[in-house]
Formats: structure tokens, C-alpha cells, sequence
């Protein structure tokens, strides 16, 4: 018998404690500074270098450029970039190799939708989902001194 | 006399208490197991053959979701394989990373497993209370790498994010915390009569079937036999911790259940050691060439996850993706007793018996 | 304002139906549905320990009336959380049709969505609207309790939604 | 309220005996439902988490909700079902549970029918339960609820012995099973309530009455991990409502014949508090016990059936037997009761 | 650079992907060329740092530490590879390997001799793959030229340092041959990437018998099967056993071949019972067949799957779904 009542004390004991339960659709929730949300991208960092859409597992990642417009700037500017968020796994790895940090993870999670096709984030979308940006973007997978 | 026939159960792939898509054809006499034939595979997603059209950075993610529960160990299997086969080495700062998160991942799995197994004897706050201390866990994964389940940390030489600083006092506040509340869940449960009643004496099986079964992990030593990868071969820098291996007397399901609640003890016992000896600062990523080409050859590595030997076989032709890569989970393995331990046994015991192995689905189908 | 209900045209008597007293008692139905949503424990993989740590105090489903039910019928939401494989679809589909009527299904994670990491795998159905109609589909692999959260209050919204409007909601 | 039952049967008069039982009716419904929200509730406090807190005013109408969806549903009959017995079931599990609650004397003359073979008509009514529970079980032609039909059955029946015999003690202090006269029996001071010189049978009484509600650690018949959802498994919508309903009514029950039987009804504990009615002291003592029986749900674990047969037929019936012979003991030599 | 020295650092195994991978021939030729470079050098790193055999550590680590090249080895031997791996030619190494140079000439000798007669045994290999029955002799063909590899890599160890399993893989070798039968083992080598793992290759006629010994002779004790995997080499298949003895904690890898068109290696269940579900799940996903296994199905598809998905020449039948 000692040991059920002991096992009702401690559930007693926790009827007082503290609640842990987070207040989350009255109070946002902060998410750590790391935490990988859906991608944020900066076009006119992007260099198309095709890195991100060659190091992604399920190749959700779709992109086009095209020849810079002004004539005295060599190089390629960024046409299309949509990334499929459907089958897109937050892996991060996408951020980890862009040489210029032109994508990078931010905090929103909710992204909840009732069509599959809502998922289909364009550059438009992708370029004004700047709230809370991650700051200390860890690159480690792109090539040391910026794209050679 | 009455002609009593059989009675063709299915405990079917969507039960509250298979712990995911196990599908257990049971034959019943009355309420006395008489055949058991477990089906898996409803979960096979084909990990090993799309591994064999990705590169090694781009295989970790699908460790991750290998065994969900423990990811940690499984990034690590894989990545030690490759840098055994380049013989990268690997920074003093990243292998105390890699350890620490390692046991933290250790204690996260052993809660989930205490939390359903009580959860399927019948008490409802083991769970939830478990649950509470592991969102802790989760939380510091969190900060570290981003993620709370799949993490996608360990690099082929290294780690990818440095501690944040800050993180190693909340990891020592943590163990302490643990402590604590590891002598409340035993208050709670481990005295309890009905649980005890539930579980002692209940599908054992000696070292001998143990060993021929190929079992391992909490399964292995709560037979007696004194055998944990972490000790016995050791890797990463375990050696230089001491910890002790706990280990059962009859292999029955409350042996199981001790082993694996003194298993956190100790898990415990090294983070803090790891603690006080992480080196203040150091790089966190070895010397790794660009591409990651492991020369052709074959390597074979195991190393003690949560759940038993997690091993990693690579075959490599030289090229950037594996020619054959074929993990062994212990999970798999550990559930072939099943049909062995449960003739003969009641409906409520199979219950018991098969949260006392602790598989985990998403390992058992790969 | 004198109105001859005998010939008045569809759209004004769809119209008419949908906000005169009918409207409350859909809209009692509405809310009445919507906060006591009882899943259907079916938890494939790893996003199902993301909807059991949703259940668990620090994100607690409970608050919204959200009770796991293991029965499938006594559930009104499958939450198909985890990769469904070909040999689960059958399967999968016959819990649906257990269900009884008024029922939703939130497809969790991205295994559910569109079939995830194991897109191009031999033994995965890309996608679980192949089986079964979805409501709302919460991307991410895993989505923390957080998105679980806010998918199934989008649902709850998308309930009420149809109860007071009667249009269906597929976009927005 | 007897001068109630000495009027000639007129159609007023049954005009208000039908109001009486509709409020009876009235508030055991509101006592079920908020029965459910705080077991939600206390039990979410047990874990760390808060219960349901969204719906109403501090998640207050969280069980209408439930309750007013369970309705809501559509009505589904498994094609195979024993049709007729599928209907008849919940029904069968329901009205005996609610007939049960005539015989509870809330105050001195708040009682419904003061009939002197009280609690003899609680326990043979309880009976029929289990027989509406096995039905359901065979009617759904669903292994899993034949499985939960039969536990349950073995369980109910084998259970109701130690009750009745637990309670047989009490009889023989107070020399009658009329529950207003064990009652009356039990005045002045707290330590001359029957649970005192009665401990054995308390505690007999107490681990029995759990098992008849199927309760935690003796939910087997709803084994929610093993037989799914134990004989309710094929019940959806209000038939499913039923069987909740039935199961907190009975809990409803329990409660108010552990206060009568052991903790002295009406009577405040120290005769100087006898200004405030005895029907404040009636509820918190029954509060009190559905509070324990929520607390014991949220610890325990649930034991195996062999277990549970073991328990009753060996432990629970050979200690009703002693207590009956200390009571006699006790009356015979130090005087106790009458 | 860092391509070639890895490339390298595997004489002996870099010989058996030249004779394997006959399709890429083009690409497999060039690196043996430069095999002869520094085999020692790319040993080094490569082979794990044994306290008595890597000459080059004087102040050997501490004498306890495993023969364990990850992180056992002290920081002093890391500085020493980094500066091995900086140095642009594998032969222009610093002084502290200065000493080992005398050894390289003599052994070089026997890395050429051993690629020479890889090569010759590639070409009858390429010969014989078309022909099916041939492949017995491709088999052949190709184990002699393993075994000649092996042995010149054996060869390249021998001199720096006498491998402590180098011993325990002749005394299986030779246990087997005598109790089993005497073609029973078709070559064993070390595995110079798991601490020197000596790998058997056994005869599938042989494999029952071979297996009962291993585990019960009292010098081998292989009481636990670790892991069974399945590989499908294009020209081959191939089924891996690890085994391991727990008293005395060292571990075998056993290998059983069998042709591609109708492959099937008898089934070791009624030795080891572990076996059973990991030879379903060859059988399922690899299509190797288990004679003698106690109920051979599908594990892991739905029963009415066609094909075998792990073959390298598997066509899904509906991609789309």
C-alpha cells in the first residue's frame, strides 16, 4: 500500500504546482533564434548559383535566371524561385550552402492552408515573409571567401 | 463438450498502444494467446534505396526520421561510418558537442518509452509527466540546431552549429532539474503494487535466447549479460567518462523497465561529467575536402542507441554517393522475440510485454 | 416589403435560408461542432510524437476540447500524422469510412501533404488526398505543437465558416 | 415528502411526481455534465497541464459542446449488428442507473421514496447494467467489444458480492437497510459515523464501488490500450452519450451511498455546527468522495482481469466476511450499534 | 589534390574497385597508376594509428588507448596528418615519416607487382562477364585477382607492421579448411577501414556447415550475428554476415556470393535465430532466395508487389502515385 500512497502524494503534489501549459493563440510563442521556419529570400543577393537546388533532398527548390539586365554587370540575376513547401523538410541544408546568404530561415511556423497549391511559395511570397529573420545564419557548407 | 474455436484477432496497424503501424495477428483461445504472428512494413519507406541516389550531407536528414525518437544517434552512426572510412578526425570541441547531445537524445527516448509503456499498463499521468520534462529537452535542441525532433546537426566531420552561449549552463540546469524529478517518477510509479503486479515476472526469457535472438541494448542486459557498445567498444569519447552499465537478474519486463529507468541515471552521471570537462572553446567542424568521396571499400560501425546496436554498413565505389547502405535497427531485430515471449501468455500481458522491448515503427520498417 | 414566397428565385431563397432564424441553429451547429473536435489517434510516424507532445501540458490539446479517441467511431478528425505507404492506404481508407458523417481530415507534416523527404520513394503515396478528401494541410517535418495548433484552429474557423455561410471553403 | 406519497392518486398528483422526477432528472444532468468538466479538469491539474479552458467562460460549456456533438452525429449501425439489441442496449444501461437515485434521502425529509429495503433495490437495479454492458458487446459483432462484453461482465458480477456483503455490516449497527434510519443512526460527533468502527468495510465498499463503475485501476471492460474502446467500441452519437451518461450517474450514485452509508449522510461532524443544514455538509462529504475517485484515476495503473478476479474472490469477500464478524463482535460484547 | 590522397590511401581495396567497377574502367585506370605514390603515406592516416606500429609517434599516447584513429589518437598524430594531407605530393613528407622511405622502395615493388597482376585478371574477368556461366570464372577470375590484391596489401602491411589479426585470419583460414572442406573459403583479406576486420568470402555450398562451426568450434565462438545485409554488386550478388564473439569482443565479416539471375544463399536460421526477419527482408527487397529458411515472405511490401526495389536495375511500376 505504501507505494500508492505514494504515488498519490506526488499526484497531489503536482494538483498545486505550477501549470507549464503555453497561453499559444492568446500569447505568440518566441521561438529560439535558430529555429527553422519557412525560407526567407533576398533576390538581389542571389548569384544563381543553383547550389541551394542542387543540395536539396526532394528537390523542392525551382529556379531560373537570366542574363543580367544592365549591361555593365556580368553574371546572372534570379528570374523565378519558388520553393514547393510541400514537400520542402526544413532540413536548412539550402541555407547552408548559399554562398551569400540570399536564402535564409525564418521563425514563422504557421502555415497552415486548406489547398494543397497555397503551398507553392514564389518569389514574391518568399521575399515579403521577412518577420523575424534568423540572425546568425551558420553557413558552414558554403565555400569559404563567398562563391568562387 | 463445448467446441470452442479460435478467435482471429487483429491487433490492428492503428492501435493506441503498437507504438505506430504494427500489425499483431493473434490467435485466442478465450482470452489465451495461442499464435502470434506480427506484420510489419506498413510503414517502408524505401530509406536505402533513395540513399543510394543522394550524397552523404544529404542522407543525414532521412537518418533523422529513421528513429524518430533518438535522431542524434542515428546522424552520428552515419557520420562516424564515413569518417572512419577518410579517416577525417574530428575536433575535441565537436565530439563533446556530439556527446552531449547524444545523451541528452538518450534521456529524451528513454522518457517517451516510460511515458507509453505506463501509459499502456493504464496510468494516465506517467505520460503526461514525462512529456513535461522531455518539451525541456526538446526546447535546448531547440536553441542548439533549430529543430525539436529532426534535428539534421552532425556533419560528416563535425558539428554544424557551435553551442550558443549561454546553452552548456542551461544543459547543467537541466541535469540537475532531472535529477530530481527521476526520484518523483520513481515515487510515483516504480513502488506502485498494481504496477508491479503488472510487470514482474512477465514475458522473460534468459541470455541464452537473448544472444541467439541477436537482441540488444536494454532487452541484452536485463538478462544479465553485461554488454553495452559504449563500454565494451567504446567510441566517441566515452572512454573517458565513467558511468556504470545497469544490468537485470531474470529478463523479465520489470527488469527491462529498471535497466532503462538506471540508464537515465547514469546518462545523467556523464552529462555532468561532460559538463565540467567541454572545452571552452575550439572548432567545431574537422578537416573535411569539399566533396565528401569516401574511397571504395566497405565499413561497418555500431554504436548503443537508445533502444539497442544501431549499426551502419556502407559499401562505397569511391563516388559521391553510397553504393550500398543498409543500417541495422535494433528495433527490428529486438521485435523477433515477440511471437516467442507472447504464446501462451493473456491479451492484457501482450500489451506489457511488447511496450517492455520499446520499438520504435519508423526504425522496425526503415 | 411585401415577398410572395411562391416565386421567388433560388439564389434569393438560398439566400433566404441561410440567414433568416435558420442561420443561428447552423451556427449553434457550427460552434457546437467545432469545439469538441475528437481525433482519431493515427499516429504513423515521426509527426506523431510531434501530436503526442502536442497533447502533453506544455502545449496541452485538451484546452480546446480536443479528447484522443482511439475508436474510429467515435472520432469526428483524422489527424493523418506520418507517411502513408501504399500498403497503409487501403487500410487508411476504410478507418475513414468508419468514421461517421460529419468528419474532417487534417493532413500533418509533409509525409501527409505531398509525401515529404520519401517523394521519390517506391513504396510511398505522394499525397493522402490521393485516399481521402483533406481539409487543411499543415506543412513542415515535422510541424512543432505550435502549427498543429494553429492548423486545427484553422479548421475550428473553417467549420464555423461553412456553418454560417454554407459555401465551402477550399482557398484563403 | 411523504405526505406526498399518502395523496390519492389523481392526475394532479401525478402531474407532480412527474415534475419532482424531472428535477431529479435536471439535476443529475447538470451534475454529470460538470461531473465531466472537472474530471477534465482536475485531472489536466494532476498533470501539469490546465483542462479544457477555451470553449465557455473558463471552458464552462466544454461539455455541452460534447455532449450537444455526441447528438449531433449520425447514427451509424454496423451492417452485421444485432439490430434490435444495438437500439435496446444504451437504453438498458441507462434507466436502472437512473431509477437508482429514488431511494437517495438528501436531508431529513428531502428523500424521494423512503423505501425500508434501500439499499437492496440500489444493488439489485445495478445489476441490470451489467447485462445492458454484455449485450452491447455481443450486439456490435466487434471482437473487440465481445472481448470488453465479457471482462466486464465477470467483473461486475464478481465485484457485487463484496459490496453488498461490506455494507451488510452497517445493517447490522443500525439494524435496518432503510438509508434514512442508517443515517439518523449515525448522529452526534464524526467518530460515531459508520466509517469508524466500520473501516474494514469502508475500505471493502470504497475498492468495490470502483470496480462497479469501472473505474480506474479496474477500467478493463474500456481498456482504452488494449480493446480499443472495450464494449462502446461500435457506439458513435448519442448512443455513445448514453453510455457516458449511465457510467457518471452511477458515479453520481456511489457517491451519495458512500456519504449515507459511511460518512453520516446529513450530519455535521461536531453537533455545534448544526446551523448550517445538512444538506451543505451532504455535498461537500460527496464531493469529497468524487474527488478521490477522479484522484485514483489519475495514479493508478489498471490491473490484468486475472488479477482483478483474484482480488475480489480472495482478498476483498474473505475481509467483508471478517468485518461482519467483528460487528457482531462488537455488538455482542462493547455494545456498539442499535 | 585531396581527391588523389584519398584515392590512394587504399592500395589494396582501390585494386579490387578496378577489377569490380569493369563498366568505368576509364576512370577506375588512372588512380592505380599513382597507387605506387605513397601507399605508406596514405596507410598512415588511413590505417588506424596502432601505439606499437605507427613508427612516426614517438611519444606514443597513452599505452591503454584502443587502436582507434577517430579520436583516441592524441593531438600530436592529428597535427601529423593535417601536415600529411597539406603536403601537396604525398611523397614530399616532413621529416618525421623521413624514416619510413627506406621501406617504400622494396614495397613498391610489390604494389606494382600486385597491380600488374590485378590488371591481367581484370581483363579475363571483362572476357568472362558476358557469358553467365563464365561468371564462376569471372568470379574466380576476379577472387584470384582480390586475393593477389589482398596479398599485395597484405604485403604493404606486413613490413610496417604485423596486423594483430593478420594471425587470427590465417588460424580461421586454415580452421576452416580443415573442418569444413577444403574450397570452403574462397579468400579472406583484412578490412583496412574497420580496424583491420578480417573478411571471409565462403562458398555457398559450404555456408551451413562453415556457419556451425564458427559458432560453436571454441576458438572462433561467434555466438551472436550482429547483422546480415544483403548487396547487389552488378555482377554479383553478395550477403554479409557480421559476427561477433562476445567474450572476447572481436568481430568477423563473413561474406556468402551468389550469381544474379537466380541467386540463393542457404539460410542459417537454424543457427542463429536472429537471422530469420533480416533474411525476409533480403529476400524482399534483394530477391535472394533463403533455402532453408522456415517461412520465406515478404516482410516489408504488400504481398502482390512485383520485383525487388533494392536491385540496382529495378523499375518502379507506377512512379507517379
Amino acid at each position: 500500500m505504501i507505494g500508492m500512497m505514494k504515488g498519490l502524494g506526488v499526484t497531489l503534489k503536482t494538483l498545486g504546482t505550477r501549470k507549464s501549459t503555453y497561453k499559444y493563440p492568446d500569447e505568440p510563442i518566441v521561438m529560439p533564434d535558430r529555429f527553422r521556419g519557412i525560407q526567407h529570400f533576398d533576390p538581389d543577393k542571389c548569384i544563381v548559383c543553383f547550389q541551394c537546388a542542387r543540395i536539396c533532398p526532394t528537390q523542392c527548390i525551382t529556379m531560373s535566371g537570366k542574363p543580367n539586365p544592365d549591361p555593365e554587370k556580368k553574371g546572372r540575376v534570379i528570374d523565378t524561385y519558388d520553393i514547393n513547401f510541400e514537400i520542402c523538410i526544413l532540413c536548412d541544408l539550402c541555407t547552408e550552402v548559399c554562398p551569400t546568404e540570399a536564402i535564409v530561415m525564418t521563425n514563422n511556423f504557421e502555415l497552415a492552408a486548406y489547398s494543397r497549391d497555397e503551398l507553392f511559395k514564389d518569389r514574391v511570397w518568399l521575399q515579403e515573409n521577412n518577420t523575424n529573420v534568423r540572425k546568425d545564419n551558420n553557413n558552414i557548407g558554403a565555400p569559404k571567401g563567398g562563391a568562387k | 463438450m463445448i467446441r470452442t474455436e479460435e478467435l482471429l484477432l487483429n491487433v490492428g496497424p492503428q492501435h493506441p498502444s503498437t507504438h505506430g503501424v504494427l500489425r499483431v495477428v493473434v490467435k485466442l483461445d478465450g482470452e489465451i494467446i495461442t499464435h502470434v504472428e506480427p506484420v510489419i512494413g506498413y510503414l517502408h519507406r524505401g530509406t536505402e534505396k533513395l540513399a543510394e541516389s543522394l550524397n552523404y550531407t544529404q542522407i543525414i536528414p532521412y537518418t533523422d526520421r529513421m528513429d524518430y525518437l533518438s535522431a542524434m544517434t542515428n546522424n552520428y552512426v552515419l557520420c562516424y561510418a564515413v569518417e572512419k572510412m577518410m579517416g577525417i578526425e574530428v575536433p575535441e570541441r565537436a565530439e563533446f558537442l556530439r556527446l552531449i547531445v547524444m545523451e541528452l537524445q538518450r534521456i529524451a527516448s528513454h522518457l517517451v518509452w516510460w511515458g507509453t509503456y505506463l501509459l499502456d499498463i493504464g496510468a494516465l499521468s506517467p505520460f503526461l509527466f514525462a512529456f513535461n520534462d522531455r518539451e525541456r529537452i526538446l526546447q535546448l535542441f531547440n536553441e542548439l540546431c533549430g529543430a525539436r525532433l529532426t534535428y539534421n546537426y552532425m556533419r560528416v566531420g563535425g558539428v554544424k552549429w557551435d553551442a550558443p552561449e549561454g546553452w552548456i549552463d542551461k544543459v547543467k540546469a537541466f541535469v540537475k532539474d532531472m535529477k530530481s524529478r527521476l526520484d518523483e517518477y520513481h515515487n510515483l510509479v516504480s513502488g506502485n503494487e498494481i504496477f508491479l503486479a503488472r510487470v514482474k515476472g512477465i514475458g522473460a526469457y534468459d541470455a541464452e535466447t537473448a544472444i541467439q535472438y541477436g537482441l540488444s541494448g536494454a532487452n541484452l542486459r536485463c538478462t544479465g549479460v553485461k554488454w553495452d557498445l559504449r563500454k565494451n567498444e567504446p567510441y566517441c569519447i566515452y572512454d573517458r567518462f565513467d558511468f556504470d552499465i545497469p544490468v537485470g537478474q531474470n529478463g523479465d519486463c520489470y527488469d527491462r523497465y529498471y535497466v532503462r529507468t538506471e540508464e537515465i541515471r547514469q546518462s545523467l552521471r556523464i552529462l555532468e561529467q561532460a559538463l565540467e570537462q567541454f572545452p571552452p572553446e575550439g572548432e567545431t567542424m574537422g578537416k573535411v575536402p569539399r566533396a565528401i568521396r569516401p574511397p571504395a571499400g566497405e565499413v561497418y560501425v555500431r554504436i548503443e542507441s537508445p533502444r539497442g546496436e544501431i549499426g551502419c554498413y556502407i559499401v562505397s565505389k569511391g563516388k559521391a554517393e553510397p553504393y550500398r547502405l543498409k543500417f541495422r535497427r535494433p528495433s527490428f531485430v529486438n521485435l523477433q522475440i515477440l511471437p516467442k515471449l507472447l504464446v501462451g501468455e493473456s491479451m492484457t500481458n501482450l500489451v506489457t510485454i511488447l511496450g517492455g522491448i520499446d520499438i520504435v515503427l519508423g526504425e522496425v520498417d526503415c | 416589403m411585401e415577398l410572395d414566397l411562391a416565386n421567388i428565385t433560388l439564389e434569393e431563397r438560398r439566400e433566404l435560408e441561410r440567414n433568416v432564424i435558420l442561420g443561428t441553429v447552423e451556427q449553434l451547429k457550427g460552434w457546437v461542432r467545432s469545439n469538441s473536435l475528437w481525433p482519431l489517434t493515427f499516429g504513423l510516424a515521426c509527426c506523431a510524437i510531434e501530436m503526442m507532445a502536442a497533447g502533453a501540458p506544455h502545449y496541452d490539446l485538451d484546452r480546446f476540447g480536443v479528447m484522443f479517441r482511439a475508436s474510429p467511431r467515435q472520432a469526428d478528425v483524422m489527424i493523418v500524422s506520418g507517411t502513408v505507404t501504399k500498403k497503409m492506404a487501403p487500410l487508411l481508407r476504410q478507418l475513414y469510412e468508419q468514421m461517421p458523417e460529419p468528419k474532417w481530415v487534417i493532413a500533418m507534416g509533409s509525409c501527409a501533404t505531398a509525401g515529404g523527404p520519401y517523394v521519390r520513394s517506391y513504396s510511398v503515396v505522394k499525397g493522402v488526398d490521393q485516399i481521402v478528401p483533406v481539409d487543411v494541410y499543415i506543412p513542415g517535418c515535422p510541424p512543432n505543437p505550435a502549427a498543429l495548433i494553429y492548423g486545427i484552429n484553422k479548421l475550428q474557423e473553417k467549420i464555423r465558416y461553412e456553418a454560417k455561410t454554407g459555401k465551402r471553403v477550399t482557398d484563403g | 415528502m411523504q405526505w406526498l406519497w399518502d395523496q390519492p392518486l389523481s392526475w394532479m398528483n401525478a402531474a407532480w411526481f412527474t415534475l419532482g422526477a424531472l428535477c431529479v432528472l435536471g439535476i443529475v444532468i447538470f451534475f454529470v455534465t460538470y461531473a465531466i468538466y472537472f474530471e477534465r479538469k482536475i485531472i489536466g491539474w494532476m498533470q501539469f497541464r490546465k483542462g479544457p479552458n477555451r470553449v465557455g467562460p473558463f471552458g464552462l460549456l466544454q461539455t455541452v459542446a460534447d455532449v450537444a456533438k455526441l447528438l449531433l452525429k449520425e447514427d451509424t449501425i454496423p451492417a452485421k449488428a444485432d439490430k434490435a439489441l444495438f437500439i435496446m442496449a444504451p437504453a438498458l444501461a441507462f434507466i436502472p442507473s437512473f431509477a437508482a437515485l429514488a431511494i437517495i434521502p438528501y436531508g431529513m425529509n428531502l428523500q424521494f421514496a423512503d423505501v425500508n429495503v434501500g439499499f437492496l433495490y440500489y444493488v439489485a437495479l445495478s445489476g441490470v447494467t451489467t447485462i445492458a454492458i454484455v449485450t452491447a458487446g455481443w450486439a456490435s459483432n466487434n471482437k473487440y467489444a465481445l472481448l470488453g462484453g465479457m471482462r466486464s461482465a465477470a467483473q461486475m458480477i464478481s465485484y457485487e458480492v463484496p459490496l453488498v456483503i461490506s455494507v451488510v455490516g452497517v445493517a447490522m449497527m443500525t439494524g435496518s437497510l432503510n438509508l434514512r434510519e442508517i443515517v439518523l443512526a449515525q448522529e452526534g460527533y464524526f467518530w460515531n459515523w459508520n466509517f469508524l468502527p466500520q473501516i474494514i468495510g469502508f475500505v471493502v465498499f470504497l475498492v468495490s464501488a470502483l470496480a462497479e463503475l469501472n473505474r480506474t485501476p479496474f477500467d478493463l471492460p474500456e481498456a482504452e490500450s488494449e480493446l480499443v474502446a472495450g464494449y462502446h467500441t461500435e457506439y458513435s452519437g448519442f448512443r455513445f452519450a448514453f453510455f457516458m451518461l449511465a457510467e457518471y450517474v452511477y458515479l453520481y450514485a456511489i457517491a451519495c451511498l458512500t456519504t449515507i452509508l459511511f460518512l453520516g449522510g446529513w450530519n455535521p461532524p461536531l453537533p455545534q455546527l448544526a446551523f448550517i443544514p445538512g444538506i451543505v455538509w451532504f455535498i461537500l462529504k460527496f464531493l469529497a468522495v468524487v474527488f478521490f475517485v477522479f484522484w485514483v484515476r489519475a495514479t493508478f495503473p489498471r490491473l490484468r482481469v486475472d488479477q482483478l478476479m483474484g482480488l475480489a474472490w480472495k482478498a476483498l469477500l474473505p475481509l467483508a466476511m471478517l468485518n461482519i464478524f467483528i460487528t457482531a463482535a462488537g455488538i455482542h460484547w462493547f455494545g456498539w450499534g442499535g | 589534390m585531396s581527391e588523389e590522397q584519398k584515392q590512394n590511401g587504399a592500395g589494396p581495396a582501390e585494386g579490387e574497385t578496378k577489377a569490380e567497377a569493369a563498366p568505368e574502367g576509364a576512370k577506375a585506370q588512372v588512380p592505380p597508376a599513382k597507387t605506387e605514390g605513397a601507399p605508406q603515406s596514405g596507410e598512415a592516416p588511413q590505417a588506424p594509428p596502432q601505439p606499437a606500429e605507427a613508427p612516426q609517434q614517438p611519444a606514443a599516447p597513452q599505452p591503454g588507448v584502443e587502436p582507434k584513429q577517430t579520436s583516441g589518437a592524441a593531438p600530436q598524430p592529428a597535427a601529423e596528418t593535417q601536415t600529411a594531407a597539406g603536403a601537396s605530393q604525398p611523397a614530399a613528407q616532413q621529416p618525421a615519416a623521413a624514416e619510413k622511405r627506406p621501406l617504400t622502395d622494396e614495397e613498391k615493388e610489390a604494389r606494382r607487382q600486385a597491380a600488374l597482376a590485378a590488371r591481367a585478371a581484370k581483363l579475363a574477368a571483362q572476357g568472362g562477364a558476358a557469358a553467365g556461366a563464365a561468371a564462376g570464372a569471372a568470379a574466380g577470375g576476379r577472387a584470384a585477382a582480390r586475393g593477389a590484391a589482398a596479398a599485395g596489401g597484405e604485403g604493404s602491411e606486413e613490413p610496417p607492421k604485423p596486423s594483430p589479426n593478420q594471425p587470427k585470419l590465417d588460424r580461421a583460414v586454415q580452421l576452416l579448411k580443415e573442418l569444413v572442406a577444403e574450397d570452403a573459403v574462397e579468400e579472406a583479406s583484412l578490412n583496412p577501414f574497420n580496424d583491420d576486420m578480417p573478411t571471409l568470402v565462403i562458398r555457398g555450398e559450404h555456408w551451413p556447415k562453415a556457419a556451425e562451426t564458427l559458432r560453436d568450434h571454441p576458438e572462433f565462438g561467434f555466438r551472436y550475428l550482429r547483422n546480415v545485409a544483403g548487396v547487389d554488386h552488378e555482377t554479383h550478388m553478395e550477403v554479409v554476415y557480421h559476427l561477433l564473439n562476445m567474450d572476447s569482443g572481436d568481430t568477423y565479416c563473413v561474406k556468402v556470393r551468389t550469381n544474379r539471375d537466380n541467386p540463393s544463399v542457404p539460410s542459417v536460421v537454424s543457427v542463429w535465430k536472429t537471422a530469420d526477419w533480416q533474411e525476409r527482408e533480403i529476400y524482399d527487397l534483394l530477391g535472394i532466395a533463403f533455402p532453408g529458411h522456415p517461412d520465406l515472405r515478404r516482410i516489408m511490401l504488400p504481398d502482390d508487389w512485383v520485383g525487388h526495389p533494392l536491385r540496382k536495375d529495378y523499375v518502379p511500376l507506377d512512379p507517379e502515385v
